[in-house]
């Protein structure tokens, strides 16, 4: 199988999309001829032409607007917002227009055919400005969808599905992989599914949960516990909404402890939503409180980012104290 | 992309340098004013057009007076306003898409909304395409190409840009055309999709119903220009002005505009001068905040009377028809009335479908806790208690959806 | 003491935040001539002049923009946005602008002077756009305050502290109680802290958490509860960001029990975040899970509303499983 | 609000009916063009601007190298726009506010930041006003009345008109300049703060530096339109195009708005045609969008070099001075970079200060966790472990809050 990098991971999906089907359409700020400042459209409008991969003015609101309008009429548009920080001139959109189409007007009309992807995180020495995980603020909104990828094979397989998907779906692109994330990704089409959660790796002691780039962070921190001994079971959770609390909840019925990990603030952040839900129902099974490592209830800082991430060392702390309660 | 002429002293320019004019047909009394064209609109067009007039005026008074009554939480009326919704949307192609902010019903009674369908949405029974969950006046019609209202002002703007390109794509020759107020052109949302539209070229048709008020904020403090028509210069966009109570006028610049818009794939703005002579809502008293002196000058601008003193000159309507079809009307939206608050509410399960494509399994478990509880008090849930015992028939409501 | 309803208290306090400091500016749509939709405004322009009351255009993103601007500047603008369902076109200014303007230049500028007052919440027939409880995607922005009073009373001392605090705040008006909840409240200026709960009645049983209108909610099932014997401990948080953990911590660990209720939908709503704090910070005390009483994963209805809102039976039932978990 | 005149026919107006001209003063040579008056400029102001123009250069010369050389991890060029920003900044007083969108470090430098204060910022190290938490170019400073810059586009210009609402309520005769790019003007945030001034009469200056492209897009896919100047008209507001890169003009334009601004508190628009010769940003390669003729076009109508040769025509500066002013800022540059780039970060703390007015407990309860955890593993924080040793000389970091 061939290796290619997020980036191209993601390529290769909206090239699939696009050569499919003739309705699907990208755009966003850049996107056209030079194919995005990450370049995740590359030659896409060299391929399908202006009309159906193009640059748009520089609007998020404009942008997912005419998105929107685009799916009601039965286009299949792929919006790009080039940071997921610059999504919030959107979220009137997103939140009382997207996520409540088809509700609204009795499944007359639905704009399930929009996917919007953005890229999201920390890490690349961005500041405030570009590192936002703003998954929280979508989860409390019915009727999206929000998935995350967290490597190449992921990428590809999750943003075919969202694409095909009846519903609209955020996708949020973990940019600190873009390129540093790399794997085997096969030529072919494929989907993997949405709302369900991937049991990374078995184990018996405690569960730990994440999704995006957080998953490489756990993946560091289960290393280190099971040099301790500690049984890891890690779970991706890759669609935040709607979440699969089932697999976490057989998880931890079997391991008894949690820890769920994300980049950022804690409070309201999806870590919470998820402590809130295993404890209600696993109640009887906790043998320690749920653990959230999360970024500090502050803005996203730049010269100190490594202090503020929660990477492998914290997520490994939160395992040995969980452990040792 | 900019004009090359220089200049060496520092000259500001002002809007005022720009005049724009307004387009008017008729004279208050139906004449044609001079140097107008007489519309291509034939008898049968023209009394269809009428016919929707009158409907609306109807079905306002009627459902105003409802409201006050009681039977009805919330209303608002197109009065005044008629013409230029009736006269733009006769303009079109019936398959072309219309998005409406939401004083635009005329426009679905042009096309044949049935009163029935009305009272369904505005009672939010079980047959509301809409299942119940919006307030009134928030229609929607897939098989009449009416896009469902949304409450939240401008969004159908960059909406219908997008629409429409996607119309362009198709193409089949269809357009959009999208309603809004003076109030709304102030969103941010109004300037997303004019440039989208333009950049993109989009057979849009802007339409601007500037009938001087935003509930309580008139015109001169929602804009310090010469009202909405100007911005379109800002978008490389055409323009015009018009009369918004004169039928024809209307008729005839949407008839231009959809040409350009689909002709050429370039979007267009019309600008309809008008005025809002009910108040904002049935929530809304205007003795607050404007006078009965400038509602009476308006009220003497009134747009059905106008089209109906043309009409008669050409002999397609008498006082008599008149009278006939407003008691037909009358009669007809208040038997619907009747029928339609009876009808029970939307299903129980409407309160959990439609929020995805398929019921989610977290939705269904929360569905079957509310199930439980109601059946363990049914007395302070009546309605729910209603829709949990099982019923004969099962009614089709997908009539809208064809 | 003179008795006023909710909207008489916030007028009231406005208008001795006006007299007080000609720095307070107050506007949002129709809020000038007219007093607001809801009459919150009332005389206030008549009163202190066109200049420091007004009516804006029509557009959210610029009255917070205009705000912010206002606030950097050193007024103290309270901007009214017309109903909490349309707060989102000026999610980018509260969110990226408002909430990081101190963080972000170091302390140089700050827009603390900014209140926005919104009606929010259900029970009025108001469908989906009218019935929105947005808290929860405000309380996941550190560098706001999120603020809801539950009666004149609260209303009138909360909104002079969002006023006179340094930081900006966003000030929830539960519009269901505007008319309908009237009492006792003082004439003169005073002010209630933020950041703070209130134990509203203590018991030993169960601690029962909410906040605005829920309270209302929370009386009657409480009242039920009490019947059967079960003693409620009934807590206002008053504050959504920050909160006042502290308070709810400490009669959790007398009671041992928890329900927390809201209207806004379950996934992502602020129970949750309460929920994952607790069960952490309680663990051994805990009793029984935390239970949350909210609206469903959906958008808000209409005709079947009365189903849709956690009403006092639902909560009271919340308290019974509870109990006898 | 609307003008009178009424049309009998539908006859659309397109933007083309408006032509905006574009103001010149000089020629590239440094000459005054005819009919072009001789701006009432002094000796000392001019060379105070050239000296800014020069220092922007060289600034932006040194840095980008800086960040080539892997020292420093991003950077943005105003290359090309030196004109457009300190000739308007010059215009101004020196207390009226300026809010920049990140192009604009020449205002920064016309104002007298010093090479340290960029340096700090630059390097996001523990004199930087901002505490090291934005990225390099976001600049910002109380004391020269220069807002700190905030990276999503646009939200600055709805911002001024408050700011600008609120001067003119102090009643100082202050006012408000805020720049933007022609990529930002197409954000709702543009139209918001461009209506909202004008409605509330607030003395703000738009000054949109219109430099073709925004990162890839050119302006041809941002805009239908002519330009941005045109979108004046849509507000009422009076508005002028100049030539940016000719820094009489943009000065004397400049001049002209602020006293409209101030004098009648109406907004301006100014619309400044420039070229960005630079990248976008360190991050960006202009040769995957444009050409290199076309790039040459532009270098040929350099800013600084008109300017320049006028200001020796005056003889008002010499080559010789300009070689030992460029020898000194290179020198300043690279020995406040040294300086700059040893620094330590910022204290540990600044992690949660400035979040709220004073740091809330939960925050201090996060601050404690998290220093314990540095205090368990020094090696992997280097930053935060020195950070926890107790420093010797408190230095002072208020400089910018004067
Ligand atoms: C985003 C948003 N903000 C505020 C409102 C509340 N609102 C409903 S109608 C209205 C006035 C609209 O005025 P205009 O666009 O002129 O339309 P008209 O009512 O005059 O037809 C307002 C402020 C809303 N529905 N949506
Ligand atoms: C809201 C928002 N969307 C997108 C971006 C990413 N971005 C940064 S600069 C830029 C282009 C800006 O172009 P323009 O306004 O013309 O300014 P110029 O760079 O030409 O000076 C973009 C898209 C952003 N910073 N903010
Ligand atoms: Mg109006
Ligand atoms: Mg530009």
């Amino acid at each position: 199988m061939p290796t290619r990098n997020m980036l191209q991971a993601i390529n290769q999906a909206l090239d699939i999309a696009m050569a499919e089907d003739e309705k699907v359409l990208c755009f966003g700020e850049d996107v056209g001829s030079f194919g995005g400042v990450f370049r995740a459209t590359s030659h896409l409008q060299e391929k399908y032409g202006r009309r159906r991969c193009f640059n748009t003015p520089l609007v998020e609101q404009g942008i997912i607007g005419f998105a929107n309008g685009l799916a009601a009429q039965g286009s299949v548009p792929v919006a790009e917002i080039q940071f997921a920080d610059y999504i919030f001139p959107a979220f009137d959109q997103i939140v009382n227009e997207t996520a409540k189409f088809r509700y609204r007007s009795g499944d007359l009309f639905n704009v399930g055919g929009l996917t919007i992807r953005t890229p999201y995180g920390g890490g690349i020495s961005g500041g405030l400005y570009h590192s936002q995980s703003p998954e929280a603020y979508f989860a409390h909104t019915p009727g999206l969808k929000v998935v995350v990828p967290r490597n190449p094979h992921q990428a590809k397989g999750l943003l075919l599905a969202s694409i095909r998907d009846p519903d609209p779906v955020l996708f949020l692109e973990p940019k600190r992989l873009y390129r540093a994330s790399t794997g085997e990704v096969p030529d072919e089409d494929y989907q993997l599914p949405l709302g369900v959660a991937e049991v990374v790796s078995e184990g018996s002691d405690i569960t730990v949960v994440g999704w995006g780039a957080q998953m490489e962070v756990i993946g560091k921190a289960v290393a280190l516990a099971e040099k301790e001994g500690i049984s890891c079971e890690v779970i991706d959770l890759r669609s935040i909404l709607p979440w699969d609390e089932e697999t976490i909840a057989e998880s931890v019925f079997k391991t008894g402890r949690l820890v769920v990990t994300h980049e950022a603030p804690r409070t309201g952040g999806f870590a919470g939503e998820i402590a809130a839900a295993i404890q209600e129902r696993c109640f009887l099974y906790l043998e320690s409180p749920i653990r959230r490592v999360t970024g500090l209830d502050t803005p996203f800082p730049l010269t100190l980012e490594k202090e503020y991430i929660p990477d492998h060392l914290k997520v490994f702390e939160a395992i040995r104290e969980s452990m040792h309660f | 992309m900019t004009t090359a002429h220089e200049i060496h002293t520092p000259d500001f320019l002002s809007g005022n340098d720009v005049s724009i004019p307004t387009y008017r047909v008729l004279s208050q009394a139906g004449d044609l004013l001079d140097g107008a064209d007489r519309p291509s609109l034939d008898r049968d067009k023209a009394r269809r057009i009428y016919q929707a007039m009158l409907a609306t005026r109807v079905l306002d008074e009627r459902m105003m007076a409802s409201q006050r009554q009681g039977r009805l939480s919330f209303y608002m009326q197109c009065t005044g306003e008629e013409s230029a919704v009736i006269g733009a949307t006769a303009a079109l192609d019936d398959a072309d898409m219309i998005m409406a902010q939401y004083r635009e019903q005329g426009a679905l009674l042009y096309r044949g909304f049935s009163i029935d369908e009305f009272m369904n949405q505005l009672f939010g029974n079980e047959l509301d395409y809409g299942k119940g969950r919006q307030m009134p006046v928030h229609y929607g019609s897939r098989k009449l190409h009416y896009m469902t209202i949304s409450s939240p002002l401008g969004t159908q703007i960059p909406q219908a840009a997008g629409y429409a390109y996607g119309q362009k794509l198709a193409g089949e020759g269809l357009c959009t055309l999208v309603f809004f107020g003076e109030g709304a052109a102030s969103e941010g949302d109004f300037h997303a999709g004019m440039n989208m539209a333009a950049v993109h070229e989009a057979p849009v048709i802007f339409f601007c119903r500037n009938n001087g008020y935003a509930i309580s904020t008139p015109s001169s403090e929602q804009y310090a220009g010469d009202g909405i028509a100007p911005r379109a210069f800002g978008y490389g966009m055409q323009v015009l002005r018009v009369d918004g109570n004169d039928l024809l006028a209307v008729y005839r610049a949407t008839q231009e505009a959809r040409r350009i818009a689909v002709e050429q794939n370039k979007p267009v703005l019309i600008e309809a001068m008008t005025y809002r002579l009910a108040a904002h809502s049935s929530s809304d008293d205007p003795s607050g905040y404007r006078s009965k002196k400038e509602e009476e000058i308006w009220r003497e601008k009134d747009p059905v009377l106008r089209f109906r003193h043309w009409l008669t000159a050409q002999d397609w309507w008498s006082d008599e028809e008149e009278k006939t079809q407003q008691e037909i009307l009358r009669r007809d939206v208040l038997d619907t009335l009747k029928r339609a608050e009876k009808r029970p509410p939307p299903p129980l399960e409407s309160l959990i479908s439609d929020v995805y494509a398929d019921v989610t399994p977290a939705l269904k478990e929360q569905m079957e806790t509310l199930t439980a509880h109601i059946r363990r008090y049914p007395e302070a849930y009546p309605k729910g208690a209603r829709l949990l015992e099982p019923t004969e028939d099962t009614r089709d409501n997908t009539q809208g959806g064809a």
